[in-house]
């Protein structure tokens, strides 16, 4: 079983069971769900973001694999006073790094789900 | 083609007592021998597709070596050999299936197949109002060629239902439904989730007696337990060559030969025309109407070694084997994961091949990542019924699939994997 | 999927001057050194379906006894094996056509590539009145797809000519054909017939100019001459594995990754949808939503194996032998039949892969079994383009076809052979 | 070239050559064309046939294969004082047997074309 402890490291595990930001925002600027076809990994995205184009805050609620779940309670942590701009231009490696193991090709987009649904959030509210 | 019936056992394959021996039949499929990753193969994913066996190879091998021409249209030897290659494999696999060999279409997969008669006969046949019906559980080759047709025909898709807790299709709701007068049922033969064998001689009574039409969608039947189709009542029979241990391409459709005459061709080309004008074209009949371009010679010949192979096995003696291994997983799983919810029947009798399940506790990939790092395959997802899991509200479940070649050895490795998978998620 | 290009040529298959040497590639072939029906084998049908190198068999034995799972879908090791497999044989592909992967579509056949054409854009894109263009020397193929859907949709099909007596097509009308301002020119890359090489940077120009797309027939010239896709001009461009030496089933379609968006999937089922409800579904984007069902890998991996092969003899060495072989057909056939009517250009650098001829002496059937006599293996009949059979008045056509496996004793058995049947015939 | 005389012996390239009965009637109770698909083998075949269903006359006009060509010259040979079902009880055997040689499953249609039509013609005249 070697390896395992990698991908299933507590600190992943740890924002499975008790995701943080989990919730709803009173008035979101912007709420997407974001889905894994073929997977069944579902996520509830909402942006709350100032004028000046920053976001103050967000939440999300969800429900998938630990990967999924981890990978967007990790990414929402990190949203808080970014800019839109700074959100749009984060890739797949600060995903890998916020979970600390480099995940398989399998599992990319379990792990990328809460970016890339945050980085479409900000597509949509952008060409509102 | 040999055609072997195994009415007394090959003991190549079989224990003493006449069972299937899994052991002695790995022997058949060297892949099983490897080492994916370093880690010993448990396969227990051959629903999604069945591994190969050597023999099947070396069918396409000799054939590809020694009488490789293109079928059906050659003045010459090589082009006899080819032919008589591609109808010889044909015969062969419409012999497995009880059916004359001119009522066998060949295809390219059963998503092919079921695309053809929805369709075809859906588009001829199908009018405002008309209803098809099929169940909620079916793999999406049998429901989106049917949504899209009844949508184009202004028709109305209607479907069985499945019992939201248990996952069993609720086949009793035919009486009430069957007054709809559908023109067309669809489903399929084993549920690739639930594992449910339809009650086909039954639907097929009721289907009949409203004149509807009943088309099968075998994929998960045809090598797991025996199937002679006439005797099924389908009036359409679909299946896949790569489920059965023959090439990815390939699979046919079964129709009556008065059903198949009626329809039109949808794909249209060469090897499937009786004349062609440069402004207009006659179909030929038969099964080559439908089998346009050049034939799948070697994917035929590969399917009909598959079916040897089977038949050497014994498909009674195979079915009594998964049984045996489905028993099993009904009854340790609770056990080794409490939380599991299986879906369909709790009994292995009702079931063909496979076992699907989920947990609350752990997500079906991550099941399945933990899993593989003992060699355990199995799939996680949707199982391509993604409507039937949003009935059963499971976000995904984790399928467990059986074959002839599935030890017990491969059930302890899947078990041991659950129990790894329960320490790390319970934490 | 190794990538050799022959820029330096591989010795193993060239002589010291770089020209490919026949000899030296027919030891790829294990079919050409079996003498079917007592005789050795001289194949001049590649056309029809090329020969299978052992290299393809070896790729598809590996892969099936390595890494066989069903791919895309898998969240185990060896599923991930069989994605890898399946997608780096899309790579390769995509790679020998010069086109990014991600605009390849991988099919069963050049046939279903074209019906996908003709049904999907054609549905979407044609109206009444409006004109879809072909040769009068179309393939079947390329041509009752076209008729289907100019007939459903109440547009028009228009004809290139070719001409009466030499079979030339007939390019020039092009200039006025034009002003029909045709939403579509299908056209054949060679002629399966003719051999000729169509002037595709001409007719693209003249399309782009009136708006109209451009849809390729690759079939003969992707095995025959260097094919860069983006460099023919095309608008979509077909072509079929086993003309290359993969397994028979296996093709592809290439398209602008902007049209394919704009395409509606015409098969439905697994493996193409994002999300799919009881009553509609929602189709995935790029190739995937058009590969309905379980991808192909082992054909595919066997179509990457031959190109790999193709292109370690070199398209630009294959071309230079063809036309030499060609050549030497050109000259002697009207030395050892006088009557014999050759169809098509006859000037062999003109010409791509293959001559057809008509004789009023010998029958093409009769000269195909008198050939055989002596194993030469030539095609006799339409070659599934009858309406141009019908345009030229001749019954049916006797066609040799070459490879880069095609050698000066298989043209000298050919001509002896001919001779032979002259004999009989003149009496 | 072993066999080759089998199948283009003298007779049959003779057939080929100069078939008999070739032309037309002047007022044939049927017409029909029978074709070969894939092939290019043609007859116009015509037949004369008495009210007692007895025929009387048969011509044709063809162009084909020497196999498709002397096997219709051959069989309309033996038509005249036949009844239609006489004829249409007759097989590939008797086609075989006119041309004294076994021809392979790939020509099969073609020695059958004259005989295929007469019975065509047949069931076309009847069903009128
Ligand atoms: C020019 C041409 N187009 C289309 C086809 C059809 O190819 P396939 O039968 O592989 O679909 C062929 C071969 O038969 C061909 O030669
Ligand atoms: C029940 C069922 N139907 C249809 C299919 C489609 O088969 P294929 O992908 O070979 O066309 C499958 C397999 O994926 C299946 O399990």
């Amino acid at each position: 079983m070697g390896g395992m402890d990698d991908l299933y490291r507590e600190q992943i595990l740890e924002h499975h069971r008790r995701p943080h930001n989990q919730g709803t925002l009173a008035a979101p600027s912007i709420s997407l769900e974001g889905r894994n076809p073929n997977c069944g990994d579902v996520i509830n995205l909402q942006l709350q973001v100032s004028d000046a184009g920053v976001i103050t805050d967000v939440a999300f609620l969800g429900k998938g694999c630990a990967i999924s779940q981890a990978g967007t309670s990790l990414i929402t942590d990190e949203l808080r006073g970014k800019s839109l701009d700074e959100v749009l231009s984060l890739g797949s490696p600060f995903v890998m790094e916020l979970l600390g193991v480099e995940v398989g090709p399998a599992r990319v987009h379990c792990a990328l789900l809460g970016l890339e649904t945050t980085q479409k959030a900000i597509a949509s509210l952008r060409s509102k | 083609m040999t055609v072997r019936l195994a009415e007394t056992p090959v003991t190549t394959w079989h224990n003493a007592d006449g069972t299937l021996d899994p052991v002695k039949v790995r022997a058949a499929y060297p892949i099983l021998a490897t080492r994916p990753g370093g880690r010993p193969l448990h396969y227990l994913d051959s629903a999604a597709t069945a591994q190969r066996p050597q023999r099947v190879v070396d069918a396409v091998t000799k054939y590809l070596f020694t009488a490789n021409a293109n079928p059906h249209r050659g003045a010459y030897t090589l082009a006899q050999m080819a032919t008589d290659g591609y109808e010889g494999a044909r015969a062969r696999i419409a012999q497995f299936f009880n059916v004359p060999a001119t009522e066998l279409v060949m295809l390219g997969s059963a998503t092919e197949a079921l695309n053809l008669v929805a369709r075809s006969w859906g588009k001829a046949n199908l009018r405002r109002g008309d209803v098809v019906l099929v169940t909620e559980a079916e793999h999406h080759a049998n429901l989106i060629p049917w949504q899209q047709i009844t949508r184009e025909m202004d028709a109305d898709l209607e479907f069985i239902p499945v019992d939201d807790v248990t996952g069993e299709i609720l086949w009793d709701r035919l009486d009430s439904l069957i007054k709809l007068k559908p023109k067309m049922i669809a489903v399929g033969h084993v549920s690739n989730v639930l594992g449910s064998i339809a009650p086909l001689a039954e639907i097929a009574k009721a289907a009949h007696q409203v004149g509807a039409l009943l088309c099968v969608d075998g994929c998960q039947a045809v090598a797991n337990m025996p199937v002679s189709i006439p005797h099924t009542g389908a009036d359409f029979y679909a299946f896949s060559a790569h489920k059965m241990g023959g090439l990815y391409a390939g699979g046919g459709l079964w129709a009556r030969a008065e059903l198949l005459a009626e329809m039109a061709p949808i794909e249209t080309g060469g090897d499937m025309i009786h004349s062609v004008r440069l402004r207009d074209a006659e179909f030929t009949t038969g099964t080559q109407r439908f089998e346009a371009g050049t034939p799948d010679a070697s994917g035929a010949i590969a399917l009909a070694a598959a079916c040897d192979l089977l038949d050497e096995f014994g498909r009674e003696q195979i079915h009594a084997h998964e049984t045996r291994m489905i028993e099993r997983i009904l009854r340790e799983l609770p056990e080794v994961l409490p939380d599991a919810r299986i879906l369909g029947p709790r009994d292995a009798r009702q079931r063909a091949g496979l076992v699907a399940f989920a947990s609350e506790l752990i997500h079906a990939h991550d099941l399945a990542e933990i899993l593989d790092r003992r060699g355990v395959a199995i799939r996680a997802g949707f199982h391509c019924a993604q409507p039937l899991h949003e009935q059963l509200e499971v976000g995904s479940s984790a399928r467990v699939s059986v074959a002839p070649y599935t030890t017990h050895e491969d059930l302890d490795a899947l078990f041991a994997g659950l129990r790894d998978a329960r320490t790390v998620f319970e934490g």
